[in-house]
């Protein structure tokens, strides 16, 4: 009952603040009443609204997944019934909104901590040997990454004597400090989003934690480091960040897309094909780095601007529709497992005929993920290929069209194993109908991000980073 | 807002809140899913008739939904699209009391109806798709709901034959991506306008990107056409249920690919920019080599649909054929095939599910005699052959007859000459069958299925097959008039391309 | 800067450095977390030079004192009962 | 300036020979990764390098924030500068902070086995009576340093960390010593001093917030109590988090299993 | 060559032996020890950033960041050994080397 009142109160603030932000433009909120470089700052956006948006809708409906698997536990439950799991829970709610709102370099920088401490105790949860060693390596990789990050955050800090983004963009200059602030906190935050030569980490991670919990990982805590590492890029770094710098991201991005979909092609376990996949949508992520800042070069001056808008809204679209539909793959494969009691491939076959429901709601989310019509990532993979056509980039609209019959060879993989008439008539358990439905619901969601197309993409323009700014960033 | 706005985006509900409520329908519930299946269809027929008249009365249909950026989703009842939709809703019509029949004591029939109406959705939406985006949209749903029918059955073999459609169609789906993004930047947001929108583009030296997205166009839509490279997937479709490949592999899903190929050489394109591009010529030559290659892989199979599968892949290249002679007649010729082909198809698939529900035949070499245990199919199975071979009284003829003109009149003699050697290979896979099954005695007992009441078969079998074959004969007979196929399709060719083309070419 | 303080901060800043390079190279675990102690009771100082007397004080406190203690625990744990040589051969690791 | 960042794999764990098993194992594998070290030796000179022209080109004379923070000295309620910046000026981080040590100890919690009794601090061991005279001599004084850095801290260095670190240090002494039974304190009881740091302070944080519409901004002439207040229950609080951090988590015995695996393949090399 | 720039290159050579060996040890314990050097190194650069000039009294922005550095650093030396020795007590290792068998049977 706490649960959903919790739940609840924060969608409707989150309703409020997109409310007021999509009437009247970015708000900012200077915390404790001191102004930005003495103090902190918040700043909601239509960026940051629009995640704040999507984490309610994933939190709230994972956690009802979670509530109707508690009600319904038989045997197994993945670790929900401990008593610390809503505390963590809400304290990972919590972060979202911080990370999601915070302008201040070093305040991001403990909010990341708080993520990693509120993500790894959930990962443990599960108890397992696996979960445990996987969470280690996590926290790992998170402090490794973190100490980077802080060394970036002490040299911007000791040269231009302040912290946050706005201020950091205007009075950056390009300088051996600045270079290795860049490279130190670029590197922490690749390391914390798992791009591809540092994603080892990501699958053993995502695989193992309890079903509701990798849908949050997946779907929300990689993408909090994304969304840091845009600002930072497309606010801070503007103006000195080069286009090899660009390519070098899209070029990481293309071989994660190859190498995770690769990957998940062979994994045995179900949740290890999602983490995998989670692997390679990362990779188109980060094709927005060379589509903007190289377009900058290669397109005409005039039309440069709505391009780069485009471009930028168009991934940030396709990362929206992403958590969606990951976080509705993970809960479906969790519904999944539950019936199964496993989620080795070979021990699915023929669960279509039991659980129509969780098998219809992978399928919208892998038509998301595939980026095919109806959906959300269609229309991001639309403005991103436009994107690169329009700047003359074609070789990054060639690696979307392969990326999504990757993600195609993959989702059709697992439901092969689903359609297959099976003779011999196995038991499986019985799933609590809430848990489908939550897993539907989201992929649900993403479906409708695909159709309401222009709505979001008026929210995401509001004070947008991609933008052009006079006289900086990277319109020379 | 009028009425109009709605009639096109009303067709095309019609079928989908019909699918979506089957699908929440239990196994059992068999007489709401008929009555939801059929009302859906009749609504939709109904509706399509309104728009025919209003159509041939110049009244223009056309709904507009903000879908991304300043490209919407436009759905515009053109006569083009008109001609599409008229097919395909009066086929699904019959084709869903075939399949109700076809499916009596199957599993999972609520999941195969709910695919099959959202199937239709799809094709609809194709045929009234204003412009490239609406159009790729359906495009892609096409692909996604056909693949649960082809894996209906969840044998091994279905699911292999799955895997490979999908390929194909998604790979395809992929190039036809990039073509319309590509063409997107280029000339900005266009809609299917007759005589094409690119005219402008041409003297602006973007010729070597139109040519570009010339392939990649015809590439992606030339997968769902079945150009020979591109066709391996539609014999291997051959495994799905007898309605799916007759309303689907025969009608919906290939016609989609030759549709769009119509659209995007008159609407987008224009004959002249095509002309001026030179791409014609390849297209042309692709054509007849499937013409060619397809009617010589029919003779060689001995399953029943496979050799209708892969005459439907020749028969399909006429259509190519017809645009890429550049003419009023062999217009007429092209776009016309696209509807007795389907009418005439039809039939045989029909033909073919009846024959494999009632006596279990598959084999050609099993027909022997066959016509005196089922002697109404097989005049429906004769009717429609004599079609495809293109003897005069039915419609088959009618479209090589404008053809061959076509050919005649653009200078193209080989023209003729490749539809003179399709028609002789035509006759050759389809006249054994037709001396077997009348003239030769049954060397075996029929091993009864039991459906055999006063009919000789299920009547929701039989019915629609001779239907359709009456189809056929009345395209035939009654081509002069404005309302039939032939007719329409003069008045599109007069009314979009300016050119009078004189009935049968007679001046 | 006079003589005085720049031999003794030199002095300071080469143990500190001497004795994070032995720390991490340390074969034996208990050998390093003493090492490590030391360390931190260094950087006490080293705040106290730079005159952050506050971070000298929590220095002292939690990253000399606890980290240490948590440290000393832990090693004390993983030796298992029937040690096995910790001083192992190649150092790959 | 491009970025010549090249991903520092983690080579141990990406270039695992597939059947490393056994010493012979381990050596092969050391030799495998030769090339990987020195490659990444070479990166970690580079970095080096970098930073060293990066320190040595930092602007020489730079203030930073301190003319700002003397500015607004006067209205932070707060003698102490870095006091006030860590409780007035940047109080949303110390807020932050002090969750990080909550869930840090929620951590502690999850991972905590059926308590049992601390076998390394069984009565009896040698050396015992040193412990005894420790805890009589220093857990008083320890005390009233704790005492002390907290209300020095708004005038002078201390604080509520430091205060929090030395009653975490008294207690270490008190576990050590056998007197305080850690783990047998009441669920509630534990949980509630563990998170009453942090509920204090979102109380006045909320407080503070309804009354002057701005987060975290305390009215005039209350900064300074409000600040102690805050003091107060979180030099509590990070002690008790800092006790549960060492002792919370009862000792590991070692697990059947553990042995069982331990034995099984030998340890591999760290 | 003033006082707090050398203290600056001497937290910069620590980091770099920190982040050395965080990467090339694969024992947990050795990892933390490391993890707290880079850390210990990171906030001598901010200190001695904060006291460039000589005669004026520190800058108390940096004090504070590493006071906050330095308890979020030790809550993670601290969750990092206990779920070591969780760990340790569940499966007997005490290094990452090779994922088990339960994630994925090669490497990631």
């Amino acid at each position: 009952m706490l649960v959903s009142a919790g739940a609840v109160s924060t969608l409707v603030c989150v309703g409020g603040l997109l409310r007021r932000v999509w009437l009247t433009g970015p708000i900012r909120h200077t915390v404790g009443g001191w102004s930005s470089p003495l103090g902190i700052e918040l700043y909601a956006d239509g960026l940051s609204t629009a995640l704040l948006a999507v984490t309610a809708v994933i939190m709230g409906t994972a956690g009802f997944y979670v509530v109707d698997a508690i009600r319904h536990k038989n045997g197994h439950t993945e670790g929900y019934d401990s008593d610390f799991f809503w505390p963590l829970w809400f304290f990972l709610w919590t972060t979202f909104n911080a990370v999601f709102l915070s302008r201040d370099v070093f305040n991001l920088y403990i909010t990341l901590e708080l993520l990693v401490l509120c993500a790894v105790p959930l990962l443990i949860l599960a108890g397992s040997g696996a979960a445990l060693i996987a969470g280690m390596r996590y926290l790992l990789v998170a402090m490794l990454g973190s100490m980077c990050y802080l060394l970036g955050v002490a040299l911007l800090y000791a040269q231009y004597d302040t912290l946050s983004i706005p201020q950091l963009g205007a009075l950056m200059v390009s300088s051996p400090g600045t270079a290795a602030a860049v490279v130190l906190m670029t590197l922490g935050l690749l390391l914390k989003t798992a791009l591809f030569p540092l994603h080892f980490w990501l699958p053993s991670a995502h695989g193992n934690a309890p079903a509701a919990v990798s849908a949050l990982l997946s779907g929300l805590v990689v993408k909090a480091s994304f969304y840091l590492l845009v600002r930072l890029w497309f606010g801070a770094f503007a103006g000195i960040v080069s286009v090899g710098a660009g390519n070098f991201l899209g070029l990481l991005g293309s071989l994660a897309i190859i190498w995770g979909s690769l990957l998940a092609l062979r994994q045995q376990r179900l949740k290890l094909v999602i983490a995998y996949s989670t692997v390679a949508q990362i990779g188109y992520f980060f094709l927005l780095f060379p589509l903007v800042i190289g377009g900058t070069q290669l397109c005409a001056p005039s039309d440069r601007v709505d391009w780069l808008t485009m471009a930028g809204s168009g991934a940030m679209y396709f990362m929206l529709s992403h958590a969606l539909a990951k976080a509705a793959m993970f809960l479906a494969a969790g519904c999944i497992a539950h019936a199964a009691a496993s989620d080795r491939l070979n021990e699915v076959i023929g669960i279509g005929r039991y659980l129509p429901v969780s098998v219809f709601a992978f399928a919208l989310a892998g038509v998301s993920l595939m980026g095919l019509p109806p959906s959300g990532g269609f229309v991001g993979k639309w403005m991103m290929l436009k994107a690169a056509f329009a700047t003359n980039q074609w070789w990054w609209a060639m690696v979307i069209s392969l990326g999504g019959l990757l993600a195609a060879a993959y989702v059709f993989m697992v439901l092969k194993q689903t359609v297959v008439f099976r003779l011999v008539d196995i038991r499986f358990y019985e799933v609590p109908r809430g848990m489908q439905w939550a897993a539907l619901l989201l992929a649900l969601f993403s479906l409708l991000l695909g159709v309401s197309g222009q709505v979001p993409l008026d929210l995401l323009a509001v004070g947008s980073p991609f933008s052009p700014r006079a006289g900086q960033g990277w319109l020379p | 807002m009028t009425l109009h706005d709605w009639l096109p985006l009303l067709t095309l509900l019609t079928s989908l809140v019909t699918g979506l409520l089957i699908f929440f329908l239990a196994e059992q519930q068999v007489r709401l899913r008929t009555f939801l299946n059929m009302a859906g269809a009749i609504i939709k027929l109904a509706l399509v008739a309104v728009m025919l008249w209003g159509t041939f009365h110049g009244q223009s249909y056309e709904t507009r939904l903000p879908l991304l950026g300043q490209t919407d989703l436009v759905l515009r009842a053109d006569a083009l699209a008109m001609l599409f939709v008229g097919l395909s809703s009066l086929l699904w019509f019959l084709t869903t009391i075939y399949a109700i029949g076809y499916l009596e004591k199957s599993p999972h029939r609520s999941r195969f109806f709910g695919f099959f109406s959202i199937c239709v959705t799809a094709t609809v939406g194709i045929a009234l798709a204003g412009n490239l985006l609406t159009f790729f949209v359906f495009y892609e749903l096409l692909t996604l709901s056909t693949y649960p029918l082809v894996v209906h059955r969840g044998t091994p073999e279905a699911l292999r034959a799955g895997g490979r459609y999908l390929v194909y169609t998604l790979s395809g789906a992929a190039l036809l991506l990039l073509g319309v993004v590509w063409l997107y930047v280029l000339a900005g947001p266009i809609e299917f306008t007759a005589g094409g929108v690119l005219s402008h583009l041409e003297e602006e030296s973007h010729r070597a990107a139109l040519i570009a997205i010339f392939v990649l166009l015809v590439g992606g839509l030339g997968v769902k056409a079945a150009f020979v490279p591109l066709h391996g997937w539609l014999p291997s479709a051959m495994v799905a249920p007898a309605p799916v490949s007759a309303l689907l592999h025969a009608v919906a899903v290939v016609k989609a690919g030759a549709f769009g190929i119509v659209r995007v050489v008159y609407d987008i394109y224009g004959i002249k920019l095509t002309e001026s591009l030179g791409v014609t010529g390849p297209l042309a030559a692709v054509a007849a080599f499937s013409i060619i290659y397809g009617s010589l892989r029919a003779l060689m199979q001995d399953d029943l649909k496979r050799r209708l599968a892969y005459s439907t892949v020749s028969q399909l290249s006429y259509i190519t054929l017809g645009v890429a002679i550049v003419g009023p007649l062999s217009t007429v010729g092209g776009v016309v095939h696209l509807v007795h082909q389907g009418i005439m198809k039809i039939t045989l698939f029909f033909c073919a599910g009846n024959l494999a529900e009632t006596v279990g035949i598959h084999r050609i070499s099993e027909m022997d005699g066959v016509a005196k245990r089922m002697p109404w199919t097989m005049t429906a199975f004769t009717i429609a052959a004599f079609g495809m071979i293109g003897l005069p009284p039915v419609a088959g003829f009618i479209s090589k007859w404008y053809l061959g003109l076509g050919a005649l009149q653009a200078g193209q003699g080989w023209g003729v000459g490749v539809l003179l050697m399709s028609t002789l290979l035509n006759a050759g896979y389809f006249l054994p069958i037709l001396y077997a099954a009348w003239f030769k005695e049954p060397h075996a007992a029929w091993n009864e299925k039991g459906l055999k009441d006063w009919w000789e078969s299920d009547w929701r079998l039989l019915l629609p097959t001779l239907a359709t074959a009456v189809l056929s004969l009345t395209a035939g007979l009654l081509a002069g008039l404005p309302i039939s196929p032939v007719g329409w399709v003069r008045m599109i060719v007069k009314q979009d391309y300016k050119l009078w083309t004189p009935f049968l070419g007679i001046p | 800067m006079t003589a005085l303080t720049w031999i003794f901060d030199g002095l300071l800043t080469a143990a500190m450095v001497y004795l994070a390079w032995s720390l991490l190279s340390e074969r034996d675990l208990f050998k390093a977390v003493v090492l490590f102690i030391a360390f931190g009771l260094l950087m006490a100082l080293a705040w106290v030079r730079l005159r952050a007397p506050d971070i000298a004080l929590a220095e002292a406190a939690i990253s000399a004192g606890l980290s240490g203690v948590l440290l000393l625990d832990a090693v004390g744990a993983i030796r298992s009962p029937n040690p096995v040589p910790e001083d192992t051969s190649s150092d790959s690791g | 300036m491009t970025s010549n960042k090249s991903p520092t794999t983690e080579p141990a764990s990406t270039r695992r020979p597939k059947s490393s098993s056994g010493a012979a194992g381990v050596r092969e594998f050391a030799a495998e990764i030769g090339f990987a070290r020195v490659a990444f030796n070479l990166l970690v000179v580079l970095l080096l390098g970098l930073l060293f022209w990066t320190v040595l080109d930092l602007p020489p004379q730079s203030a930073g924030l301190h003319a700002k923070v003397k500015a607004h000295m006067h209205v932070s309620g707060v003698a102490s500068p870095i006091t006030a910046v860590l409780l007035n000026f940047r109080g949303y981080d110390t807020l932050l902070e002090i969750v990080v040590l909550l869930l840090a100890s929620i951590g502690c919690l999850i991972l905590r086995d059926a308590p049992q009794s601390h076998p390394a601090l069984a009565p009896g061991r040698p050396g015992k009576w040193v412990l005894d005279g420790m805890i009589h001599v220093l857990i008083p004084v320890m005390l009233l340093t704790a005492g002390y850095l907290l209300w020095a801290g708004d005038h002078a260095p201390g604080g509520a960390f430091q205060a929090g670190a030395v009653l975490a240090a008294a207690g270490f002494l008190l576990v050590l010593g056998n007197r305080m039974r850690f783990w047998r304190t009441p669920e509630w009881l534990l949980r509630l001093s563990l998170s009453f740091g942090m509920i204090v302070f979102v109380l006045v944080a909320s407080v503070v917030t309804i009354l002057t519409k701005n987060l975290l901004q305390y009215p005039e002439n209350y900064a300074g109590i409000l600040i102690l207040l805050i003091e107060i229950s979180v030099a509590g609080s990070i002690g008790c988090v800092l006790i549960t951090l060492f002792a919370g988590h009862p000792p590991v015995t070692r697990t059947p299993a553990a042995d069982q695996l331990w034995h099984s393949n030998d340890e591999p090399k760290e | 060559m003033n006082q707090p720039t050398w203290y600056a290159l001497t937290g910069v050579i620590l980091f770099s032996m920190g982040i050395h060996a965080f990467v090339i040890r694969t024992h947990l314990v050795r990892r933390i020890l490391a993890f707290n050097i880079m850390g210990s190194g990171v906030f001598l650069l901010l200190v001695a950033i904060a006291h460039r000039i000589p005669g004026a009294a520190p800058d108390p922005v940096p004090h504070a960041l590493v006071l906050t550095g330095i308890v979020v650093s030790v809550s993670f030396t601290a969750f990092g050994l206990v779920l070591l020795k969780k760990i340790y007590a569940k499966t007997g290792k005490t290094a990452l080397i090779d994922p088990t068998e339960s994630t994925s049977d090669q490497t990631n």
